[in-house]
């Protein structure tokens, strides 16, 4: 059953990829596809549905399913084989069901593009690729998802391929991500020599066991740890989100918000038996967590493209996810990622149907007063922003408190100083998506007047979809899923003392997203000449996060260019062209001069030979002198 | 027929061939090509047929050949199949017909003598797998030279002459010092053991001392080397894959760079084990530069077949590390990775002939946004270079990732024994991974995305005879990459005798 | 009695004789044009026959004591000379005045007959002097172009001055032992005085002349390229056959000590890079062919390293594949007007879109001669260079086969030339007479049987 | 030193004087002419032998040594003749066409 | 007393025909007209001819005056005076003058060398009557009349050589002729 979970996407990408492309001549019409492409996803949503039904009914007992034997060498076995446990349960849930919802969503955003087929076979890839990742029971399956996800976003984000910019930011992707790749392989590596398998329940099995292996545990988890910040773009691989923002936005929201930038973040819990007997790792996940979630609040204050605002918010969320992975709180991550799957999904569709209406206006300095135009899209995108910056009770707001709680009290690395930096960026949190809210929705326009007049609200299909994710958004934080993955991934301990803080702490929190709230309302209310008067006071500090502190350049400057310079100056022109091929070609140069100075030794004339032959006699004769 | 006669019959075919295309008058082109075509086909069912018997759970020869040739040397015609040769027999057999069909329209000139050498150059590969008496071995590696020398030459493209003698005299002059080797071994086979002998089952009965062992193993490695290429000894290749027409080209990368690295692994290592584990570091070192180095050339090159050539020199890095990496998964891994490799190259290159014929320029900057003009050829060319990024689920990926965690296996016990050395190599090797990505990505960026941009549109996308060569090949790849366990299987007693014969020192006052 | 040994042991010498008294006669009654060649080819044919059956029968006899005996061995090398002989005579007709040509190369033919069964330095002197004095004038034949005098007088200067050498040294052995048998050389090379070592220096360097190895080789490029094709195909192959394997006769089962190992190595190997190197920019066929047989002379001495045992099997294979590779070329070589037009390495530019047949024949002759495989060529190389192994010198070996990978360039051009170049511009080029297809046929006929059999082939030397 | 010494001597000086006309002289008889010197010289190294060692074989081949003398001299002879038509000259430095 | 005398006078005169023959043979090397040449050589062979009596070979003495003198440098010389009118008086030395007689010296003593060494003395005396013409030509004859029947045969070859390049030399002559 879990084959057949991984496999209908499959399914739906052979048969829109065969048929509705241009490869198979474009067989069939839209309609196939819709629902060839959302059934599909649909169907095994309902499967992963029904998997959790005999989860429950097996007790909790993890479902194995073993495909088949990829590769048996020695005594190493390589197998295909699936394994579904609460954790896996959580996110197949996630991933079909906020999948599928998306799917929907797109039929109606994707109508009239003429890739429409391909869009689907790529997004239904996509989703094969992402329960392969979350369902795998060893982490070489785990990787092929990895990979594979990796290639559907690079595909999607390069969708409008005749656009090279597009296709830029794909490659980008790829690349950084494989970048952590490399770290995911040697982790694997390394976890395979200590531990002789790759499945994962075997390996925390291992290390949860009396004796551990003989390896540093610290090592794997710093290893897994680099593959995982360049899937879920963490400082300092977390370039290549912001561009991804280039492909459809859909694709922005399953693929760049909802689940594959996650996937690290599951990692990094379903490894968390390694994790705990790995402080150091732990602790470096958690700053580096912070430390992003930070910057990229700090960055999306001053983005005016509505994707890049989302974008650089979604880096920062998953750096809070990092934090509570970082001081032990796995359940507490698996939370937030649920929620903000939700509300961030529903931000990115939201924008997605603005977006649609402007006719594919991104930019925010180019909205404003859309509320009453499109009402429904209005009130979706204000819930889930409420959501995000932590009003209660909506679903962030439990999510989020309890990570900040975990970075203050937790035994497994928690420090007010972490809570400290966590707050401060659920304020800006708070902030910059009240501006966002603001900006696009109130005050008065400032559209161009075509642009104006076609404004319209979605079709049911888009808005359908926007109310449902606004539910969740607001109601999911009811879910409890720390405490339904507490049996597998127990929560930290918090020594007594701290439990005075709690409740202190909470409200605080709540403060802190109404005083976001409260700022952005003040400063970008009405004609926002505040914001203004703010920008030119801090000028530089402008230009500095405008300029998103110019990593990008600075990794151009360090490692592109070197390389490129090395490469062609070094290997090809000095290595190959100079050194190598000129020494031949020397070589060559002495057989011809030589070649030619024995033509010249043959003069014609006799007297000459003659000459060679009596040198040649009395040469041997006197050599034939020697041991006499 | 016997099995052994199949196999002769396999090897003999091309002859067969060359003999048919003779025969068939110059002004009928047409029945030229459908007779190379059969012939090839027929030849890789015979293959097939042999590779379903094949026992895999049988050590040594199977459908063995052994006839006396120069008996009064010990020179015996010996041919047989093992899990060393199998894959790559099955190899060159698959590909020969692709190549055949791939040549239909792209080549116009002297027919008959054209598919004449490709048959030639097909009888010399398959003898060089399947021999299994180094007199033969040496024969048929050599006779590989001419035809190969004449596709390039003849068919070749503007600075072919240069290519071509490139190519002869760096492999001849590998293959001479190998010569001397050769001789020298089996004399001193016969001054100490007293059996005069070629067949590869007594001559890894010699003991030789290190320094003996050492200049021998630089004789052979060298002429090994020169072929898989292994930096520095690769400028050739660039060059001759440039200018060979595309067969020429798919011919190199898909079969012939692989009589190196199978030379390595049937012969330089299990021969001169001493010499080898005293040199290991040397030639791993040498491995991982050719993975690093033939990545960064190919990420700074303007010819697309200039790419896939500098790639060919990183991919097989992999393969020699992996044999090096005296580990069964790592050389599991390697053998994998040759096949993987034959087919995306050859297939590459294919795909860049393709593309040729249609818009004759190989300059990448000519070329943009294919995918709105050539959708099809897009989808196979996107695979075929996911594949050699090593995407999982491709054959690339099988024969990385075996190969980068063999190689890590056999480090990590080093490293715990104090010598880093191993593990730093294979810390490096796995940065080829970015690389590959990066360097393959800009390919298929500037190739396939953008802007529509070539010469002579309107262009036409693949015909039928095209699409099959293409849609064979990617299905071979995705086999490879999602069901290795059956191949592998084949070779996993080969790959177990060679750790074995590896890692047992013959120096003369051991014991055996 | 001794009539009927006289009679068996020297038939093939009479047959050739036959053949000589009989062309003669033939060219005192005028008929010689059209059947002279005829004629002498019958006899030559009839003397290789009759050499075959009798080695294969293992026929030996001492017919004249101390001075001409035959064994099995020799008389198949008789044989294989004999019939590497067919070939010329099919490639001269109608190149040459048949009459003449066919008394002189007979007489040459005996000479080398001769070389092989000789027992004692005369007969060794009057086999080398019938060897070789026809040929001065065989040269000479080639009245086509005015430089074949000189040709003709540079070989025949250095000729004679390689016969003093010869003779001096025989004089010197002669002081030495008091003995001119064969056999006191191998005696002479193992003493240690002066007069024996000067002996056999001058004897081994008259060899060396007349075989063309640096630095006595001066004469053979002109001498050939002088010549007339099928000419230079018989020098190239034939008295190179004699010499050489006069040169082993010679040595019989002596083994080669230094110091005289060392010239023994020195030279040939200076010879072997020297001509390889010089053929590369050789603007005729036949100077090239000059240059590299001056290198294949090296290879053949270096034979002489090897242990004794070995030795004959190892030259004779030899000269078997290397004759019939350059008979082969020689006869595809495609008829000109104009001599000196007719080998000129530019016109053979695109050859294979003139003449295929021809152009293949060539490329598989210089491939046999570059020593790669599937060819012959490659089975003697390996043969001489493991023999010279075997005899534990490696250090030579090696040497000896980087000098033979300089060859390989300047035969590869020759095939780029035909293959791969432009098509050059030649004024109707007469078409191949059949006698010379026959001839390169038989030859190739040849280098597949060595080829594919070559076990079967050295077993019988 | 005793006569043998002393009439080997002679014969090594004749033929080397032989030999080094060749490559000094440039008239083509002279040259011819010297060729025949070198061969005197060997005649004389044989005879001794043969007296010293008192066997005839030596005799002998001096027999052919004239014999084969005369034949080359006949040879050449009209190579010269051919050579002087040509090139209108005995120079021998003359004929150097071919080379290379 | 006489004996001596006349052993001291025999040894005088080979001594003076040595000398004589070198003599001859250095001239040769000197001379510039081939005629004086050719008589410098006619003297060099008649003073072997005298050794060669003086050892006792008295036939070897009169076949090399006979052959040599009588018949080769007779045939040469009629070439030298036929050639004659042609010779421009060109340089007498080649380019190779010097290294040519620094050859020479090197070789002499080379050579001069390697054959330097006590020889056994002579078993027989000179004018030993075993060394007549008779008992020669019964070992001609006898053990080497093989020898002498090949003579035939490469004098056979010779004539037809000899035939074929005056030949050759003729259809130049037409060849010119013809323009």
């Amino acid at each position: 059953m879990l084959t057949a979970i991984v496999l209908l996407p499959l399914l739906g990408f052979v048969l829109n990829g065969l048929l509705a492309t241009r490869l198979g001549g474009n067989r069939v019409g839209p309609r196939f596809v819709s629902v060839v492409g959302c059934g599909l996803p649909i169907a095994s949503f309902a499967l992963v549905v029904k998997a959790l039904l005999d989860l429950r009914a097996g007790g909790w007992a993890p479902l194995v399913e073993i495909a088949y034997r990829w590769a048996l060498i020695g005594d190493n076995v390589f197998e295909i084989a699936f394994y579904f446990d609460r954790l896996s349960a959580v996110m197949a849930l996630v991933v079909t069901g906020v999948g599928s919802v998306i799917h929907v969503y797109s039929i109606g955003y994707m109508k009239d593009d003429e890739g429409y087929g391909r869009f689907f076979a790529y997004l239904n890839l996509f989703l094969f690729f992402m329960l392969l990742l979350v369902l795998g029971r060893s982490l070489l399956v785990l990787f092929v998802g990895w990979e594979g996800v990796g290639l559907a976003s690079y595909l999607l984000i390069g969708f409008w391929f005749h656009d090279l910019a597009n296709a830029r930011a794909g490659k980008k992707a790829f690349v950084t991500n494989r970048i952590g790749d490399a770290g995911f392989l040697l982790g694997m590596f390394v976890l395979f020599q200590a531990v002789g398998t790759l499945d994962m329940d075997r390996i925390n099995a291992a290390f949860s066991g009396p004796t551990l292996p003989l390896i540093s545990a610290s090592l794997v988890g710093v290893l897994l740890f680099i593959g995982a910040t360049g899937k879920s773009a963490q400082i300092p691989l977390h370039v290549w989100l912001p561009d991804a923002m280039a492909g459809p936005t859909p694709v922005s929201a399953l693929i760049h918000a909802a689940t594959m930038v996650t996937a690290g973040v599951y990692l990094v819990a379903r490894m968390s038996a390694v994790y705990l007997h790995a402080p150091e790792a732990s602790a470096l996940i958690a700053v580096v967590g912070v430390a992003t979630a930070f910057f990229a609040a700090t960055i999306a204050i001053v983005q005016t493209d509505i994707k890049k605002v989302l974008a650089y918010s979604t880096i920062s969320q998953l750096g809070f996810m990092f934090l509570a992975l970082g001081v032990g709180a796995y359940g507490v991550a698996i939370f937030h990622l649920v929620t903000h799957a939700f509300f961030k999904a529903c931000l990115f569709l939201g924008a997605g149907s603005v977006i649609h209406a402007l006719g594919g206006e991104q930019d925010l300095r180019r909205m404003g007063g859309l509320a009453r135009r499109i009402p429904l899209t209005f009130w979706t995108f204000a819930i889930a922003t409420a959501a995000i910056a932590g009003i209660p009770p909506l679903a962030g707001f439990f999510s989020k408190d309890e990570i900040l709680w975990y970075a203050f009290a937790s035994t497994r690395g928690g420090s007010p100083l972490l809570w400290l930096v966590a707050a401060a960026t659920a304020l800006m949190t708070a902030f910059y998506m009240f501006r966002l809210l603001w900006l696009a929705f109130f005050g008065r326009s400032r559209m161009t007047h075509e642009v104006e007049h076609h404004v319209h609200e979605s079709p049911l299909s888009m808005t359908g979809v926007l109310v449902l994710l606004a539910t969740l958004s607001a109601l999911g934080g009811f879910i409890a899923v720390p405490h339904f993955l507490e049996t597998q991934l127990p929560l930290p301990p918090v020594d007594g003392h701290l439990h005075a803080y709690e409740t202190p702490l909470l409200v605080i929190s709540v403060v802190l997203a109404l005083a976001g709230l409260a700022a952005a309302a003040w400063l970008f209310g009405g004609t926002a000449e505040r914001a203004e008067r703010l920008r030119a006071r801090f000028a530089g500090m402008h230009r500095w996060l405008s300029g998103k502190y110019f990593v990008d350049e600075l990794y151009e400057r360090m490692l592109g260019r070197p390389l490129a310079w090395i490469s062609d100056r070094v290997f090809l022109r000095f290595g190959d062209r100079a050194l190598i091929d000129g020494t031949l070609h020397g070589l060559a140069a002495i057989a011809r001069g030589s070649a030619a100075v024995l033509g010249r030794l043959q003069t014609g004339s006799l007297h000459l030979y003659a000459g060679f032959v009596l040198v040649g006699i009395v040469g041997a004769l006197l050599w034939s002198w020697r041991h006499v | 027929m016997s099995d052994a006669g199949v196999l002769n019959a396999v090897l003999f075919l091309p002859l067969l061939g060359i003999a048919a295309v003779m025969a068939v008058p110059a002004s009928n082109p047409a029945l030229v090509r459908r007779l190379a075509l059969v012939t090839m086909i027929v030849q890789f069912v015979l293959a097939a047929w042999l590779y379903a018997r094949f026992d895999s759970t049988r050590a040594g020869l199977q459908f063995e050949t052994r006839l006396p040739w120069i008996a009064q040397w010990g020179v015996y015609y010996q041919i047989g199949l093992d899990g060393y040769n199998v894959l790559l027999v099955m190899l060159t057999a698959f590909l020969g017909p692709l190549v055949v069909a791939g040549a239909f329209t792209a080549i116009a000139k002297d027919e008959k003598l054209f598919y004449a050498m490709v048959f030639g150059v097909q009888f010399a590969m398959l003898g060089t797998f399947v021999a299994q008496d180094l007199f033969v071995f040496y024969f048929f590696w050599e006779t590989m030279l001419i035809p190969m020398f004449l596709l390039i030459g003849i068919w070749g493209g503007e600075r072919r002459i240069y290519a071509t003698l490139k190519f002869v005299l760096y492999t001849a002059f590998g293959s001479i010092l190998m010569l001397a080797a050769v001789i020298y071994l089996v004399w001193s086979l016969q001054k100490t053991t007293g059996i005069t002998s070629f067949a590869f089952s007594d001559l890894v009965k010699s003991r030789l001392p290190l320094d003996a062992q050492s200049l021998l193993l630089a004789a052979f490695a060298l002429s090994f080397a020169i072929k898989v290429p292994m930096v520095p000894l690769h400028t050739w290749l660039p060059d001759a894959h440039v200018e060979a027409p595309t067969t020429g080209s798919v011919i190199l990368a898909g079969v012939m760079l692989k009589m190196g690295t199978y030379g390595f692994m049937k012969l330089g290592f299990p021969l001169f084990p001493d010499a080898t584990q005293l040199y290991t570091p040397v030639l791993m070192a040498l491995a991982v530069l050719s993975i690093v180095y033939g990545a960064c050339l190919a990420l700074v090159q303007d010819d697309i077949k200039k790419i896939i050539a500098y790639s060919s020199i990183s991919h097989l890095g992999y393969v020699m590390l992996g044999l090096l990496s005296v580990d069964l998964v790592g050389i599991q891994g390697a053998i994998i990775q040759m096949v993987s490799h034959g087919l995306v190259a050859g297939g590459l290159f294919l795909m860049v002939g393709m593309i040729y014929e249609r818009c004759h320029t190989r300059e990448l900057r000519a070329y943009g946004g294919l995918a709105k003009l050539l959708p099809v050829y897009s989808v196979f060319f996107m695979i075929l270079t996911l594949a050699s990024v090593g995407l999982p689920t491709t054959s690339g990926f099988t024969g990385e990732f075996l190969v980068l965690l063999g190689a890590f296996r056999a480090a990590w016990p080093l490293h715990t024994a104090g010598n880093d050395l191993p593990l730093v190599l294979a810390v490096v090797a796995v940065s080829g991974v970015v690389l590959g990505a990066l360097y393959m990505l800009r390919f298929a960026l500037g190739f396939l995305y953008g802007a529509p941009r070539a010469p002579h549109q309107p262009l036409v996308d693949l015909g039928s005879r095209e699409k099959a060569i293409l849609a064979l090949i990617v299905a071979a790849v995705f086999a490879l990459g999602l069901f290795p366990d059956e191949p592998m299987a084949k070779t996993e007693l080969a790959a177990k005798s060679y750790r074995q014969l590896v890692t047992t020192s013959r120096l003369p006052g051991g014991t055996p | 009695m001794i009539g009927a040994t006289v009679f068996t042991a020297m038939l093939p010498e009479h047959l050739l004789l036959l053949g000589i008294v009989g062309v003669i006669a033939l060219e005192i009654v005028g008929r010689a044009e059209r059947a002279a060649l005829a004629f002498a080819f019958a006899c030559v044919a009839a003397a290789a026959i009759a050499a075959l059956r009798l080695g294969l029968d293992g026929y030996s006899a001492t017919a004249f004591a101390g001075q001409f005996s035959v064994d099995a061995s020799s008389l198949l090398v008789k044989a294989m000379v004999l019939a590497l002989a067919l070939p010329v005579l099919m490639m001269a007709r109608g190149e040459l005045p048949e009459g003449e040509f066919g008394a002189l190369l007979l007489s040459s033919l005996y000479g080398v007959c001769l070389l092989q069964s000789a027992d004692s330095f005369p007969m060794l002197f009057l086999g080398l002097e019938l060897m070789s004095l026809p040929v001065y004038v065989l040269v000479l034949l080639a009245y086509r172009r005015p430089q074949s005098a000189e040709a003709a007088l540079k070989y025949l200067v250095l000729g004679g001055t390689a016969t003093a050498t010869f003779l001096m040294g025989a004089s010197l052995l002669y002081g030495s032992g008091g003995s001119l048998g064969i056999d006191a050389f191998a005696r002479a090379l193992g003493a240690s005085d002066g007069l024996s070592r000067a002996a056999v220096v001058l004897i081994v360097l008259a060899f060396f002349l007349k075989g063309a190895i640096v630095p006595f080789h001066a004469w053979a490029p002109d001498a050939y390229e002088g010549a007339s094709v099928p000419v230079t195909a018989y020098m190239a192959t034939i008295v190179k056959a004699g010499v050489l394997l006069a040169v082993v006769r010679l040595f019989g089962r002596a083994q080669l000590a230094t110091p005289m190992l060392e010239i023994f190595a020195a030279l040939p190997l200076l010879s072997i890079v020297w001509g390889n190197l010089a053929a590369m920019r050789q603007p005729s066929l036949r100077r090239m062919i000059a240059y590299s047989s001056i290198a294949h002379a090296g290879y053949l001495f270096y034979a002489l390293l090897g242990d004794a045992a070995g030795r004959l099997q190892a030259v004779a294979f030899y000269l078997l594949a290397y004759g019939l590779m350059n008979l082969l070329a020689f006869a595809a070589l495609p008829a000109a007007e104009d001599d000196v037009e007719r080998d000129r390495l530019d016109n053979l530019k695109g050859l294979f879109h003139r003449a295929p047949y021809a152009a293949l024949m060539l490329a598989i002759a210089m491939l046999s001669l570059a020593g790669i495989p599937p060819f012959p060529g490659f089975v003697a190389k390996f043969l001489i260079f493991r023999n010279v192994m075997a005899a534990g010198l490696t250090t030579y070996a090696v040497l000896g086969l980087v000098g033979s990978y300089l060859g390989i360039y300047f035969y590869l051009r020759l095939i780029q030339f035909m293959f791969m170049s432009p098509d050059a511009q030649i004024s109707g080029a007469t078409p191949r007479r059949g006698l010379a297809v026959a001839a390169s046929a038989a030859c190739l006929a040849g280098a597949v049987l060595i080829g594919v059999f070559p076990g079967w082939v050295i077993g019988g030397f | 030193m005793d006569r043998t010494q002393l009439l080997i001597g002679v014969a090594v000086a004749l033929f080397s004087l032989g030999l080094v006309g060749v490559i000094v002289r440039r008239h083509v008889l002279v040259m011819l002419m010297c060729m025949e010197l070198m061969l005197n010289g060997v005649n004389l190294s044989l005879v001794t032998f043969a007296q010293q060692t008192s066997t005839t074989v030596g005799a002998v081949l001096v027999f052919l040594i004239f014999v084969v003398a005369t034949v080359e001299i006949a040879l050449a002879i009209p190579i010269v003749l051919l050579l002087v038509r040509t090139k209108r000259t005995l120079d021998l430095g003359a004929y150097s066409d071919l080379k290379g | 007393m006489i004996e001596t005398l006349l052993g001291n006078a025999n040894t005088l005169l080979l001594l003076a025909c040595c000398a004589g023959a070198l003599a001859g043979g250095a001239l040769m090397l000197v001379l510039r007209q081939p005629m004086r040449v050719a008589m410098a050589l006619i003297a060099t062979m008649i003073f072997l001819a005298g050794v060669y009596g003086l050892l006792g070979m008295h036939f070897i003495a009169a076949f090399q005056v006979l052959i040599y003198v009588g018949a080769v440098m007779l045939f040469m010389v009629y070439v030298i005076m036929l050639l004659e009118v042609r010779e421009s008086n060109g340089a007498r030395y080649s380019r190779l003058l010097l290294p040519g007689a620094a050859g020479l010296l090197v070789l002499l003593f080379v050579l001069a060398a390697s054959v330097w060494r006590p020889l056994p003395s002579p078993k027989g005396e000179i004018g030993d009557a075993g060394y007549g013409i008779a008992a020669f030509s019964a070992d001609f004859l006898g053990e080497y009349w093989l020898l002498f029947e090949l003579t035939s045969v490469l004098l056979v070859a010779a004539v037809v050589a000899a035939l074929a390049a005056i030949r050759v030399g003729r259809q130049a002559a037409e060849r010119r002729a013809n323009g």
